[in-house]
């Protein structure tokens, strides 16, 4: 049997998604990307195929995206995560006309066309206090586990929004909301909000109006999608895995390519 | 909790902040809300209407007309003082506006979008677009996107900027000539002849609102100053600039000067307590107008004289439109007596000036990131105040129109260790006194 | 026997000293700020008793300083910490005319009169790029600690060139550095090579009298002093102090307001009645 | 000299500061001296006609620490001004006699202050271009100002400037423009026969050469690229727009090209290219250049356009380089390209034409996520 993965090495996590010739994912793994994308990679897949019980080998197309993707060797391809994240998201909800994908240092909007290809695409500007690393270290001075953070945004009655574009000054802010003596699960969920509002005006700079996927790490936070759904005035989709979409969609645009290339060798 | 004091820690005692109101404001308020009131009306009415900038504007030529003079700077302040800008601004962002363009703009372009112009809201659609580049190149860019909004005529002032001593004969004529070129799209628009003799009489109120002006910025000479030629100067600037050449903006400027003379003559001041006198340079931050007027207020501090105030016109150095060279005085003014349409350079010894008729302590000057005009390059005249002059200045950093630039903590901080450092100046010169 | 302290609750880290009557040190205390800032100028206070076994009681006055001083319930008083730095850095450095003072979430440039009063000050604009914090961001990416950074810079033979000096986007920065196979002493001589050179446009800002002290949390970084150093073509006051100066010159205020209160230091007569005890 | 070394000559060139370039140009012309000039449009044929090389000012931030600017101009002030002052204050302008702004914009406008306050000793002007180009008086104006800076540059070199002179540099300076018209025309013509990065390094070393050296270099390159192979890559075509003041780091050219786009025209430089057509060289030489500057110029971000707007403009360069999409890269911080930017993309929504903005200041080093737009940006028109 041959297999192909899709590895998404992100500048937080590095994702790897392995699926079959019929495109069925197989198996999945994540791990903390640290200094040295090749190894992380290597480590990342190797945990895959241990999870589908196949062996390297058996991988016969490696499709790499994301941040680190040129710096993985042992690719096939390498695919930006824009185009990635629309595929990956199209194949999970055919109907989604938009995708939100929120990862570790970048927000971005993308709007799709037929068949889940990229029709536009907007990226957090600098100096926008907006992705997962900055909740992440929200979380770290509220002192809440990263994993239970979307919980408590759901437990908020007054959310306190942040104005800040600057991360750091933003700190400051939920400094002074805490001395103020706000719960921290007012807090957690006016971050939320705010971060949903900047996505919000993302989309709208590509006329949003049509029903979007939540992807990326930062959408395992419900409370995060939950602000979303508010914000946006509609419902929101998030996958089981929001994370992996991305390596999803490089793994099934990897199957296309190899199916093409086998079409094409079998018409020399 | 003890709050002594000593000399060396020159610890600050905070002064009770008041709210300050006098007659001026009232009146202006007054005066104001007619206008807009007549903006409004004329949303739905078939008043004629024209854009226009402040920046040494020629709203007697307009006037003259009966067209009704529209304001987008305006707008956009009052957004901003309401702190109702911010969703306007993200609406401009929205379809394509950089976090780095001046966000006057912005809030006009989202207000505009929101249908905050037309029958719908508050402003009317202007049948004349009137630029005066006066200075400011966001002008342009501003009204070139205006006229494309709402698909109407645009005028085009281009006032020569002041680049030898006076302008040359032929900037005059070229200024002329536009102002012509004006006047007959005025008389197409509304039908009506040109009427020089009108427009001397609106001259004439210019004129005598501009004495008044300059009279209230002379009080300020006096200590205690009977108002603060900053913050309460911009009561003033509606009437003195959007209202110039009317009764009601003339008789306006004779009620503060008499508030303001009897104030002198009591020995009254603005602030309870009159500690430091400054000089501010730069547009006040609008969303956070009373939090940062507060701040120096706490410390006695009153700005004796401020560039902002004179951006429509320099009166206080003795300028008038002039009834018998009606069109050559407005030509003049656009070109030469206002603030915008100088160099840096210029402003510099405006400012010392102000330091040094006005007895002031310190230069206060708040950068302002949408405002590359008033701000590029005030580092170098910090520079120049604090080496070469010797004049203490402060340096603030913030918007005009974007909440999102205003970061308190950071300006209370600031503010605070500036005066800290000036009483301490003032302790030990005291000290060395006896 | 009198004491006096002073408190600086930094937006990062609250430093907190004791001095007794006689100017001397007696206990200094350095917790991280954390989410309540309350809590930590109270306990830094409680630390600072603790410490040397004065009781409370013996404090005679407290100033606060920093962002959270006005939240410090048992400060008598407050005092920017722009002051205090000043205050502090000519206490151990008589001589100091111009004082760099590097914390979490800005930098300052303070000029120095002859007694250790501020004559003009220049702080890193509204955005909070190139500051402890961003340090701090480089030293997380790399999975470094802060006190092996400094060192770490110092063997960089080709430091690398940063696009920005913004905390938010050095993590991705870096990491295009790291994908790239810098090395990473080159990348962190990089790093503090970018921030010292946007301090040295500040200190240009109030002019650079020597001597020049470089005060507040990064101070402790070598890697930060010898950046500057090269750069400034002189050598650094650098104190192990460093880090509570700011602490320590709210202290020497609290101190004045003790000893006033004792009157062995006069009050000047003729100051206008509004500045001396309401 | 083959095509690739002439442009390694350029490349050469345009890595020196200001008065490096001068030094060289005084190599073969001792005794040289330099004038600097603010890049959008400088009437250059008045600066040379009195004998002087007129050097753009532009591109040092990546040469040059930028170390006392930074003191004066604020961090959200774009970085051409940055530096420009910065040569200014560090005192790296000597064999210059002075500089020339002119009212572009609210920055360049404060930098000629600043610049004339900390340089004392230099002959700085600023001029004020109009921007209604439709009034009876333009004319009249554009000349006077014109002249102005003519009588005010002779009073300072201590020569006339006599319009004998005026007139050959007028012809020079055609010749000059005409010779890059027709490289761009070329390209446009055979795509892959000139990368973007090249054409602008050339276009960029015509702004520190004296013209008489320069437009025979243009005339040789001309001759070369027709006969260098052309490599049509399978890419998209795109335009590049936005640029005009502040060039953008060749490594972004360059990155826009190897991340799947190929360049078919742009605006880069355009201030030097400025001329749509000749300027009439019979009669009055200043004459001409005010009629040439109000009925010939290139739309531009920085000239008002009562009469024909700068939104057909870019279509209409679009459509005659068969271009695909619009790649916008403003300075950061640029005003005047960040405003046009909305009625522009407006303009290319209705028509359907796809567009990116790349933003970019001149100490950038790395363009990873430049690329990873650029990348998705080709893909979404490559796999339709
Ligand atoms: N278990 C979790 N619970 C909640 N949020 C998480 C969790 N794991 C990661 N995240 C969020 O997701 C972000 C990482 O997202 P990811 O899409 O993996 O980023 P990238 O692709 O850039 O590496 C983190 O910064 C964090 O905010
Ligand atoms: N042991 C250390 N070694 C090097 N740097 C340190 C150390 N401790 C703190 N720092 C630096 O000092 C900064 C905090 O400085 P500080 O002056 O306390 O700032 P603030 O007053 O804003 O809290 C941290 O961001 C960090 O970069
Ligand atoms: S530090 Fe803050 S304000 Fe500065 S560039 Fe970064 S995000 Fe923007
Ligand atoms: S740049 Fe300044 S003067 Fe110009 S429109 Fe904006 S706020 Fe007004
Ligand atoms: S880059 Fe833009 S803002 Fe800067 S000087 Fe040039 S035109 Fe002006």
């Amino acid at each position: 049997m041959e297999f192909i993965a899709g590895l998404d090495l992100g500048a937080g996590t590095t994702k790897t998604v392995i699926v079959d010739r019929t495109g069925q994912v197989v198996a999945d793994s994540i791990q903390r990307t640290g200094a040295d994308f090749q190894s992380v990679g290597r480590a990342s897949l190797a945990a895959a195929c241990e999870q589908a019980g196949i062996r390297a080998d058996q991988v016969v197309y490696i499709a790499a995206t994301g941040f680190g993707r040129s710096n993985f060797d042992d690719r096939s391809i390498q695919i930006t995560d824009l185009t990635c994240a629309a595929r990956g998201a199209h194949a999970l909800f055919p109907d989604a006309r938009f995708v939100l994908d929120m990862g570790a240092q970048c927000t971005r909007a993308i709007a799709l066309r037929d068949g889940g290809k990229v029709r536009m695409f907007r990226t957090n500007e600098k100096c926008a206090a907006g992705s997962g690393g900055f909740l992440e270290r929200v979380a770290r001075y509220l002192e809440v586990p990263l994993d239970q953070l979307g919980q408590i945004s759901l437990e908020a009655e007054n959310p306190q929004p942040i104005s800040s574009v600057c991360a750091v000054l933003a700190e400051s802010e939920i400094i002074n909301h805490v001395s103020e003596g706000r719960s921290v699960a007012d807090i957690v969920c006016g971050v939320h909000q705010s971060l949903a509002d900047r996505a919000l005006s993302q989309l709208k700079r590509l006329n949003f109006d049509g029903p979007v996927v939540f992807i990326g790490g930062v959408a395992r936070q419900r409370g995060m999608a939950k602000a979303c759904e508010e914000k946006f005035g509609q419902p929101v989709h998030v996958p089981q895995r929001p994370a992996h979409v991305a390596a999803f969609g490089a793994a099934l645009l990897g199957l296309q390519r190899l199916s093409r290339r086998a079409t094409i060798g079998a018409g020399l | 909790m003890t709050t002594s004091t000593t000399a060396t820690s020159g610890k600050h005692v905070p002064l009770p902040v008041r709210e300050y109101r006098a007659g001026v404001h009232d009146q202006s308020r007054d005066i104001m809300t007619a206008w807009m009131g007549q903006l409004k009306d004329a949303t739905r009415g078939s008043t004629p209407s024209a854009y226009l900038m402040i920046s040494g504007n020629c709203v007697e030529i307009l006037r003259c007309f009966d067209i009704l003079p529209v304001f987008p700077e305006i707008n956009a302040l009052q957004l901003a003082i309401r702190k109702k800008s911010l969703p306007y601004i993200l609406k401009a962002e929205e379809i394509g506006y950089a976090s780095d363009n001046c966000a006057y703009v912005k809030a006009d372009v989202g207000f505009t979008l929101s249908g905050g112009v037309g029958p719908e809201g508050n402003i009317p659609v202007p049948s004349l677009i009137v630029c005066n580049f006066v200075g400011c190149n966001v002008y342009i860019k501003w009204f070139e996107h205006c006229a494309a909004m709402f698909n109407a005529p645009l005028v085009m002032l281009d006032i020569p900027f002041i680049r030898e001593d006076r302008p040359s004969p032929e900037d005059v004529r070229y200024v002329m000539a536009q102002l012509d070129e004006l006047i007959r799209r005025c008389e197409a628009l509304t039908g009506r002849k040109f009427d020089i003799d009108r427009l001397r009489e609106i001259c004439r109120y210019s004129a005598r609102a501009e004495a008044g002006w300059s009279r209230c910025k002379e009080l300020c000479k006096h200590r205690p100053a009977p108002f603060d030629a900053y913050f309460d100067s911009i009561n003033m600037m509606g009437p003195i600039n959007a209202l110039r050449g009317t009764k009601e903006a003339a008789d306006f400027f004779d009620t503060a000067v008499a508030e303001y003379e009897q104030m002198v003559a009591e020995g009254r001041g603005v602030l309870p307590e009159e500690r430091f006198r400054i000089v501010t340079e730069g547009p006040p931050p609008y969303p956070y107008y009373r939090n940062f007027r507060n701040l120096f207020e706490t410390w006695g501090a009153v700005a004796v004289q401020s560039t902002y105030s004179t951006v429509g016109g320099t009166w206080e150095f003795g300028f008038r439109h002039d009834p018998d060279r009606p069109l050559e005085s407005i030509a003049e003014q656009m070109l030469v007596h206002n603030l915008c349409n100088r160099t840096m350079t210029d402003r510099y010894a405006q400012i010392r000036r102000y330091v040094d008729e006005w007895h002031a302590d310190a230069l206060v000057i708040h950068s302002i990131k949408s405002c590359r005009l008033f701000s590029a390059g005030q580092g170098d005249m910090r520079e120049y105040f604090t080496r070469e002059l010797g004049v203490p200045t402060l340096m603030l950093e913030s918007d005009l129109e974007d909440p999102r630039y205003y970061a308190e903590a950071q300006m209370k901080n600031r503010i605070d260790a500036f005066f800290e450092s000036l009483q301490y100046k003032r302790i030990r010169e005291c000290a060395a006194r006896t | 026997m009198e004491y006096a302290a002073g408190i600086d609750v930094g937006s990062t880290q609250t430093k907190a000293v004791l001095v007794d009557s006689a100017r001397a040190i007696v206990a200094r205390a350095l917790i991280n700020t954390g989410a309540n800032v309350k809590r930590a100028g109270q306990a830094a206070l409680d630390a600072l008793s603790e410490q040397n076994g004065v009781p409370r009681e013996q404090i005679g006055f407290v100033v606060g300083t920093g962002y959270g001083r006005y939240k410090i319930e048992a400060g008598n008083a407050q005092v920017t910490e722009i002051s205090c730095h000043a205050r502090g850095a000519h206490f151990l450095f008589p001589e100091t005319r111009t004082v760099i003072d590097m914390g979490g979430q800005d930098t300052k440039a303070i000029k120095v009169g002859p007694e250790g009063n501020v004559v003009d000050f220049c702080m890193n604009d509204k955005c909070a790029a190139g500051t402890g914090r961003f340090l701090a961001g480089a030293a997380d990416v790399l999975g470094l600690t802060l006190d092996e950074i400094g060192a770490i810079s110092l063997r960089g033979t080709q430091p690398i060139k940063l696009t920005s000096v913004c905390t938010v986007f050095v993590e991705s920065d870096i990491l295009g550095y790291v994908a790239q196979r810098k090395k990473i002493e080159d990348i962190l001589a990089g790093v503090h090579q970018a921030i010292a050179a946007r301090t040295i446009g500040l200190v240009r800002r109030v002019g650079m009298e020597s001597e020049i002290t470089f005060t507040g949390g990064v101070a402790r970084n070598l890697g930060m002093v010898r950046a500057l150093e090269e750069k400034l073509g002189m050598p650094l006051n650098v104190s192990p102090e460093a880090h509570f100066i700011g602490a320590l010159g709210a202290a020497l205020y609290a101190l004045d307001h003790v000893l006033a209160a004792r009157r062995e230091v006069p009050v000047p007569t003729d100051v206008p009645a509004e500045w001396v005890d309401q | 000299m083959s095509f690739d070394e002439i442009v390694q000559q350029c490349r050469d060139l345009n890595e020196l500061l200001p008065a490096q370039a001068l030094e060289q140009a005084r190599q073969s012309r001792p005794g040289l001296e330099g004038f600097a000039v603010f890049p959008v449009y400088a009437p250059v044929e008045i600066i040379h006609a009195a004998g002087l090389l007129p050097v753009g000012l532009f591109g040092v931030g990546g040469k040059l620490e930028i170390v006392h600017a930074d003191a004066r101009f604020q961090s959200f002030i774009c970085s051409i001004a940055k530096s420009a002052l910065e040569l200014f204050l560090r005192d790296e302008m000597s064999g210059f006699r002075g500089a020339v702004f002119s009212s572009i914009c609210d920055v360049a406008r404060n930098l000629a202050s600043l610049v004339k306050r900390n340089a004392p000793q230099m002959f700085i002007e600023y001029l004020h271009l109009p921007q209604n180009m439709l009034n009876e008086r333009s004319h009249e104006y554009t000349r006077a100002e014109l002249d102005r800076f003519r009588a005010n540059l002779a009073r300072h070199v201590g020569r006339p400037i006599p319009d004998e002179s005026l007139a050959t540099s007028l012809k020079l300076y055609n010749r000059v423009r005409r010779r890059l018209r027709e490289l761009y025309a070329f390209r446009r013509e055979h795509p892959g026969s000139i990368t973007a990065a090249e054409l602008c390094t050339v276009v960029q070393a015509g702004s520190r050469m004296m013209p008489e050296d320069y437009a025979p270099l243009l005339e040789r390159l001309l001759k070369l690229a027709s006969q260098r192979p052309a490599h049509p890559r399978d890419s998209v075509d795109v335009v590049i727009e936005g640029a005009f003041c502040e060039q953008p780091p060749v490594l972004l050219i360059e990155t826009i090209e190897a991340a799947g786009c190929q360049v078919r025209d742009d605006d880069l430089l355009i201030g030097w290219r400025w001329f749509r057509e000749d300027v009439p060289v019979n009669g009055d030489a200043l004459s001409s250049l005010a009629t040439a500057y109000l009925t010939r110029s290139e739309y531009s971000s920085v000239r008002h356009d009562g009469a024909s707007p700068r939104t057909d403009g870019l279509l209409q360069r679009v459509r005659s380089a068969g271009a695909q999409a619009v790649i916008f890269t403003p300075a950061k911080f640029c005003e005047p390209a960040l405003f046009d930017y909305v009625p522009f993309i407006a303009k290319l929504d209705k028509h359907g034409i796809p567009h990116l903005k790349l933003e970019f200041e001149e100490k950038m080093w790395t363009f990873e996520a430049s690329r990873t737009e650029i990348e998705t940006f080709a893909e979404s028109m490559l796999f339709e």
